[in-house]
């Protein structure tokens, strides 16, 4: 897309004045800022869109109705409204406050979470940044969103959020092992740390989804989602802002719209793991049953039918994404809070060891079922690497267009 | 029964390792097995009990196999030409033979040889494990199971005492208190078990070697149960004086031996296959080839080996021959070059030849003969060491020590009279000559014994006696060349023998005590002891109505005496003397047996408290009695055929005239069967044992006569058999004491010039080390401890260095590295 | 104008101004946060000099693990006395003058190679970006002992015994495990009687 | 806007380097507080790691040879994952001082002084 506008500008005219390299920057200059609004937009609206379905999801639970009346029937309107109020709210800050960190740790945590998004692949080939260490690349932002937290803990000078603060930092550190271990597991299979290339490996029908290659994938997925829960903090892993302890945690200092920038993290946080979720084990945007390809809706056939199989891809991922986010809130509103402790425990005692047990059958099962299951396509890209120690043949030597090729072999079924 | 080659070592194989099993057990498990290791007397018995089954089976197997011919020679892998040369030989030995059913004599006895297993083999010399198994074999292991069940199950009534702690009351501490100790039932079945193993193995020896090997085990498990109570200093010096005395005689042993190897080539008896498959010929195949019609002649290696003097002078001129013609050619033909060195392999051919044509002239000389004699004594020594024979008699009643199972046992039925069976087994080796110092030995041995046993008082000595001279018979007859005859009463005394020891056991058991003068009346207290008691005396006597029927004993004395007389006709002047030894003996054994037994049975109670605690023994001690009793009287009928199956082992062959004494000259043993010959044996048999019945009868039967009156008569006589002729004493002087001298001088040899030199020796060496010691305490020490005060000051001095100031050592770092990179950039500069 | 060199120029700017921000600044939290910033600036660079696995590991392992740790031992210690703790003038012109120094020399070595100066970019105006290299699968076969950068360097001979960077691979993690058990042993809260 | 137009090499990358090295150094020299000079040896090992994968890259060197090759990467990762262990046990000695002497200042960990 950047070398098509880069290409074009000049043709259209209404630029000829600029020197061609600042044409060429513009191009590329504008190419990434229609990625930041796509990306952008999506955090905002599914925010805004994930805060009123936790809204009405609570109050179905509970048994109340829920926001019913901003914006017609099902108050729809209703979180569109918070955030005018929060906007127009006055910004508060205490006095002992540490000032440039309190001001910054907002937006620390959203830029976190907002960056997983940049290598978060949304349809084959639909991604701001094709990395090919993209999996690393999200745990490693999403593991930068504690700092908001900590030193909005610190800055705000008030020892709950002190705790709080505390609390989030042991507890996601300590989480990120086993989310690592888990997500190492799809990675070994595919032999592939690309986001990309990872989901085109699970094209076709969904027995080609990862969590159902193995069993070890199937338990893998359920230790990766409570890892997940408590590395975005949600319930029942939400120590940081345990409300009946800590008055607020993190932020009790926080309002108006700093504090919405945290709600705006969180939320865009757990779409982000979520996806991850769904590209590493659910298939990504292939859906159960391969209608695209069934219906040949490739580029080769017509660029139209190849973007229309591209955006049916999007759904799909979308899909699952609002799934598991509405699992997490179903979740949030029907365990109770645990101890820190208890976070401790079930991080170090179980979650650990599971997924080193799981990683360890992984790798065995891959060993002897190189093929996987009869039914299922082979997974993975695998170098002839003579038994001599000696390296593959220079044919081989891996570089990314050998590897997508490897994969396209593999995906076209 | 075509396999019996195979099925009878299977069985006797088995029955001679099932006592190892359970010596082994116990060794390692004894104390641990049930209370106070009751179990470990199961097992040893359950293991012999088996044994003996398996030794029944084999019997049987044996006796239902007809003897034909192609099982005859059956060695291992037959060897169909040996097998069929020695049928002809056989057959035309038949042609010559004229006494009645003398094919016994020539056709070669039934034996299976073969090898188990080979230890090593050196050079020539093979150690192997085998077999050698004919009739004389399985009727001893059948003998010698029978009586070790019996008596194992015997001993585990008379052993209780030792299943809780023991005290012993005639070993007495330093502080005046007996001695306690805690009990060795089990330790006492593992030495039985090992022994029965022994042996068996022993019996079953396939090779002279093996039979050494078994001979010492059989030796070292009596030395253990002599010196079972090895607290006592009587039992501890016993089984010294037991083992040590054996020695000498295996000192003898070892010389035959050697002679045997070093001149045959073979330890083997029977004829094997060596790996090649080539037939070789066993000890007793080469003193007796079947191509000489089993007539004993010095083999051809012996010969040889003898006449090594007159076989070097052969090759010597061979060689000088060859030197000669070897001038010749030189002269006749200068020219052309002649060969240098003489021509080994033809002088090798030609002298070979030649000794071969010498060889039979040189036997007519007499030589490998004298190798021969010496073989055959040196064995002979061997055996009369073990079984008592009249030089090394000594050691036999002093081993009565040990517990009285273990005198039944080892040292009447079994162990001793392996001795004789050796002479048995060997008996196609010897010759004539050594027959005739077999006889004499049996004979003095048989005399002398009975006369100590008439005075005896302890009433195990009066059996240990009357064991000596009994083997003094059987040397006797096989020296007069019965050899069915010896073998008979070894297989009989071993009955009555046990039987006697073990029923003196239960009156022992009952009395506490040996002397016979204290005991007297214990037949109402003891009945089944007693009368089973009586049958041995009888059996052991010889009784029974002639010409009729009779115990056991008075089948075997008979067939003895009777090859006493045909021996005595043959050549009057030896055999006199051993006919009447042997009528002597006969009357003597009667009478010290009834003496026996009226003054422990009859009578008025001698001493009362012993009357009063006495009782019959439990059953588990005189159930074994009536078996054996049983055994005792019967065995010796002919339906049970025990002469048939020995004639089935007989060696084949004449033992023919003797070479050195040429007047020497062996009758067949089948002459003894003569009517006449047979007749008067009978009678002079019967009515010595009458007369000696009927005197033992008139001193303490009825007591008409009073012993003492005979014994205030012949004071002397009675005080120099009392002191067993003073035979210890004897050893003591010449042997022991002389020892003991050389021993002193040596030990004080000892004591003032080795220990001197080596004490100097010590003293230059600690001065040696005191300057040494001076070198490292002011040398090196000095020099480490030189370098360890540098070092100190300097880290003194260094202290102050540092600081602890962390921000302060990384300046110096950086300080450091901006040196170095200026030192380098000037180093690289130039 | 080349992206490549404005982002580059961008994130060195950024990774040095806040290292010598950690330097300047009294107040350790905020020191951290500098650090931060400046490590996950080193993080871009990475990721411009292609090598985006290391940068990843950077951003999950330094900046994410290591920094928080950091951050949290600040934090328990993160007392008035200790939040903000002068250091003596003298010190700081010593420390001033070494590392002057020090810079003085590194920076003319690291101009020393007329290789190095230029890159291998195409200058002005170039829109083809550089070929994307998989380096993660490269790393990967490289821990496993196979160079597929340097296929042809080694005779095959050699070849067949080479095990790369195995070991140092097992040894490290094998460390971490100690390290992280010793740590835990350390810190451990000391439970004293009464 | 030479930089920006000339095309960066691995000089440029070493010198970003070097200054991130010479602010560790100076933070550890100057630093009282221990988890500063913690950051100081947090700052060195990233410089040191700038220098490796500038030499490691394809990008920034004139001879298509790339360098070092992966050694420089490798050998990053490692430093990485060293510098993560070292910080563990370091905090771990800190928060020990801190329990012990109540203070976390270098300056009076100076016991074992000669």
């Amino acid at each position: 897309m950047a070398e098509y506008l880069a290409k074009n500008l000049p043709d259209w005219g209404l630029f000829n004045w600029l020197p061609e390299s600042v044409l060429h920057a513009l191009a590329y200059f504008v190419v990434a800022l229609i990625h930041c609004i796509l990306l952008i937009q999506v955090v905002a609206v599914g925010a805004l869109v994930f805060i009123w379905l936790e809204r009405k999801v609570a109050g179905r639970i509970q048994d109340r109705l829920g926001p019913t009346r901003v914006g017609g029937k099902f108050g729809w309107l209703q979180t569109l409204a918070d955030g005018l109020k929060l906007i127009t709210k006055e910004d508060l800050m205490p006095g002992a406050a540490d000032e440039m960190l309190f001001k910054l740790a907002p937006y620390i945590s959203f830029c976190a979470s907002f960056a997983a998004y940049i290598a978060l692949p949304f349809s084959d080939g639909w991604v701001a940044l094709e990395l090919n260490a993209g999996v690393f690349f999200i745990l490693a932002v999403m593991g930068l969103e504690v700092f908001g937290v900590i030193l909005a803990g610190y800055s705000s000078a008030s020892k709950w959020s002190l705790f709080g603060g505390m609390r989030e930092a042991a507890q996601v550190v300590s989480y990120e092992v086993p989310m690592g271990l888990c997500v190492v597991v799809p990675v070994l299979i595919c032999g592939s740390m690309d986001l990309v290339q990872i989901g085109r490996m699970q094209q076709g029908w969904f027995t080609n989804w990862l969590i159902f290659h193995d069993p070890f994938t199937f338990i893998t997925f359920w230790v990766y989602f409570t890892c997940a829960l408590a590395s975005v903090n949600r319930a029942p892993f939400d120590l940081a802002e345990a409300e009946s302890e800590l008055v607020a945690g993190f932020h009790t200092e926080y309002s108006g719209l700093r504090w919405s920038f945290f709600f705006m993290a969180e939320y865009g946080s757990m779409f982000a793991v979520s996806g991850l979720a769904a590209i590493l084990f659910f298939g990504g945007w292939n859906g159960p049953v391969p209608i695209t390809s069934i219906l040949h809706m490739t580029h080769d056939v017509h660029p139209i039918l190849g973007y229309l199989a591209n955006f049916l891809g999007m759904l799909n991922f979308v899909f699952k994404c609002c799934l598991w986010v509405t699992f997490m809130i179903w979740i949030r509103w029907t365990l109770p809070r645990l101890r820190i402790d208890q976070v401790m425990k079930t991080c170090l005692k179980y979650c650990t060891p599971i997924a080193a047990v799981m990683f360890a059958g992984a790798v065995l099962w891959t060993y002897w079922l190189p093929g996987g299951l009869p039914w299922q396509r082979p997974f993975g890209n695998r170098y002839s690497v003579s038994g001599t120690g000696a390296a593959p043949t220079p044919s081989k030597v891996p570089s990314a267009s050998d590897l997508t090729l490897a994969a396209g072999e593999e995906g076209g079924a | 029964m075509e396999d019996l080659h195979t099925v009878l070592p299977f069985l006797l194989g088995l029955a001679w390792l099932l006592p190892l099993a359970s010596f082994t057990l116990i060794v390692l498990f004894g104390p641990r097995m049930g209370a106070h290791g009751v179990a470990a007397s199961y097992l040893a018995t359950g293991a012999i009990g088996s044994g003996f089954l398996l030794s029944v089976v084999a019997l049987l197997a044996w006796g239902l196999s007809s003897p034909d011919r192609n099982a005859a020679m059956s060695q291992p892998a037959a060897l169909e030409g040996h097998g069929e040369h020695a049928d002809a030989s056989g057959l035309d030995q038949q042609g010559l033979d004229h006494h009645g059913g003398g094919h016994h004599a020539v056709t070669p006895p039934r034996a299976y040889s073969g090898e188990w297993y080979t230890l090593g083999r050196f050079g020539k010399l093979k150690i192997t494990i085998g077999y050698y198994i004919d009739a004389l074999t399985i009727g001893m292991f059948a003998m010698v199971t029978l009586i070790a069940t019996c008596i194992h199950f015997y001993a585990i009534g008379y052993m209780h005492d030792e299943l809780h702690d023991v005290t012993d009351h005639e070993v007495t501490l330093s502080d005046g208190q007996h001695l306690r100790r805690p009990g060795r039932f089990h330790r006492f079945f593992q030495y039985m078990s090992l022994f029965c193993f022994s042996m068996l193995g022993l019996v079953i020896a396939g090779n002279i070697a093996m039979v050494f090997v078994f001979w010492e085990l059989v030796g070292i498990c009596s030395y253990f149960l002599i010196g079972f109570y090895i607290e006592r200093k009587s039992a501890s010096n016993a089984a010294n004086k037991a083992f040590i005395v054996n020695r000498v005689g295996d000192f003898g042993m070892i010389i035959g031996l050697m002679a045997l190897f070093a001149s045959l080539g073979t330890f083997a008896f029977g004829d094997g296959v060596d790996d090649k498959g080539k037939p070789t010929a066993g000890i007793f195949s080469q003193v007796r080839a079947p191509a000489n019609h089993y007539a004993l002649q010095a083999p051809a290696s012996m010969v040889r080996a003898a006449a090594a003097a007159r076989v070097r002078a052969i090759v010597a001129d061979h060689f000088q021959e060859d030197a000669e013609e070897l001038d010749e050619a030189h002269l006749a033909a200068p020219a052309k070059p002649a060969r240098k060195r003489p021509d080994f392999d033809k002088i090798q051919a030609a002298s070979e030849s030649e000794i071969a044509a010498e060889i039979a002239d040189w036997r007519e000389q007499g030589y490998g003969y004298w190798l021969l004699v010496i073989a055959g004594v040196g064995i002979f020594c061997g055996c009369v060491g073990k079984s008592a024979q009249f030089p090394l008699h000594v050691w036999l009643p002093d081993a009565m020590e040990g517990p009285t199972p273990v005198s039944a046992l080892v040292h009447s039925a079994t162990m001793v009279a392996a001795g004789v069976y050796l002479v048995g087994r060997f008996y196609p080796v010897f010759a004539p000559e050594v027959l005739l110092v077999i006889a004499y030995t049996g004979a003095i041995t048989l005399l002398l014994a009975a006369t100590i046993a008439l005075t005896a008082t302890d009433i195990k000595r009066v059996l240990a006696y009357s064991t000596v001279s009994q083997l003094g018979y059987m040397m006797l007859a096989l020296g007069v060349g019965g050899w069915a005859a010896g073998m008979f009463h070894l297989i009989t005394h071993a009955f009555f023998k046990s039987l006697l020891f073990l029923c003196s056991g239960s009156v022992i058991h009952a009395c506490h005590t040996n002397e016979m003068p204290k005991m007297g009346g214990l037949l109402k207290k003891m009945p089944i002891t007693g009368y089973t008691m009586l049958v041995g005396c009888l059996a052991i006597m010889g009784a029974g109505v002639p010409f009729l029927i009779g115990l056991s004993g008075y089948y075997s004395k008979d067939s003895i005496i009777a090859q006493a007389i045909s021996f005595q006709q043959r050549n009057p002047a030896h055999g006199t003397v051993f006919f009447y030894a042997a009528a002597g003996g006969a009357a003597m054994t009667a009478f010290y047996m009834f003496r026996l037994w009226y003054m422990t049975f009859l009578g008025p109670p001698r001493d009362h408290h012993i009357h009063e605690h006495a009782h019959e023994s439990p059953t588990i001690m005189y159930a074994p009695l009536i078996v054996l009793a049983v055994f005792a009287a019967v065995i010796g009928w002919p339906v049970f055929g025990v002469t048939d199956l020995l004639e089935q082992a007989r060696p084949a062959g004449e033992t023919g005239q003797g070479v050195l004494l040429a007047s020497l000259a062996y009758p067949n043993e089948h002459d003894s069967h003569a009517p006449n010959i047979h007749m008067q044996a009978t009678l002079y048999a019967f009515s010595t044992a009458l007369g000696g019945f009927l005197l033992a009868t008139v001193f303490y039967g009825v007591r008409w006569l009073n012993p003492n009156d005979v014994r205030q008569q012949f004071g002397a006589v009675y005080r120099f058999l009392l002191n067993k002729w003073y035979f210890d004493e004897l050893y003591d002087a010449v042997f022991v004491r002389p020892a003991r001298g050389l021993a002193k001088v040596i030990a004080s040899f000892d004591r003032l010039g080795i220990d001197r030199l080596i004490d100097n020796l010590a003293r230059w060496t600690r001065g040696l080390a005191g300057i040494d010691d001076l070198i490292d305490r002011y040398l090196v020490d000095g020099a480490v401890n030189l370098t360890a005060g540098w070092t100190y000051s300097l880290g003194r001095s260094l202290r102050s260095v540092q600081t602890g100031k962390l921000r302060q050592y990384v300046m110096l770092i950086v300080i450091g590295t901006v040196a170095l990179t200026i030192l380098i950039n000037f180093a690289s500069a130039k | 104008m080349n992206w490549h060199s404005f982002f580059f120029l961008l994130f060195a700017a950024i990774s040095c101004g806040f290292a010598v921000m950690v330097v300047l600044s009294s107040n350790i939290v905020r020191m951290a946060f500098y650090l931060i910033v400046s490590l996950g600036a080193t993080a871009g660079l990475f990721f411009l000099a292609g090598a985006d696995f290391v940068a990843a590991m950077q951003l999950m392992i330094y900046v994410g693990g290591t920094l928080v740790l950091l951050v949290f031992g600040v934090m328990l210690t993160a007392q008035s006395p200790f939040v903000s703790m002068k250091t003596s003038g003298g010190d700081w012109i010593l420390a001033f003058l070494l590392s002057g120094s020090l810079l003085a020399f590194l920076i003319p070595a690291a101009f020393s190679v007329s290789d190095w100066r230029e890159g291998a970019t195409p200058a002005v105006g170039s829109v083809d970006a550089p070929p994307p290299r998989n380096t993660a699968d490269r790393l990967g076969l490289g821990l496993l002992g196979v160079r597929v950068d340097k296929l042809e360097d080694r005779p095959a001979m050699l070849r067949a015994g080479m095990a790369g960077y195995l070991l140092p691979f097992e040894i490290v993690s094998v460390h971490l495990l100690v390290v992280l058990v010793g740590a835990a042993y350390l810190a451990r809260t000391k439970r004293r009687a009464g | 806007m030479d930089l920006l137009s000339q095309s960066v090499g691995v000089s440029h990358f070493m010198v970003v380097g070097a200054i991130m090295f010479v602010s560790g150094v100076v933070c550890m020299a100057t630093k009282r507080n221990a988890l500063g000079v913690l950051m100081g040896i947090e700052l060195v090992l990233n410089g040191a790691n700038v220098n490796f994968v500038a030499l490691s890259s394809e990008f920034l060197t004139k001879d298509t040879g790339g360098g070092i090759g992966l050694d420089g990467q490798l050998i990053a990762l490692f430093v990485i994952v060293l510098a993560a262990a070292e910080a563990a046990v370091a905090l771990a000695i800190v928060l020990n001082f801190y329990n012990n002497h109540a203070t976390i200042d270098v300056d009076r960990a100076d016991e074992l002084k000669g």
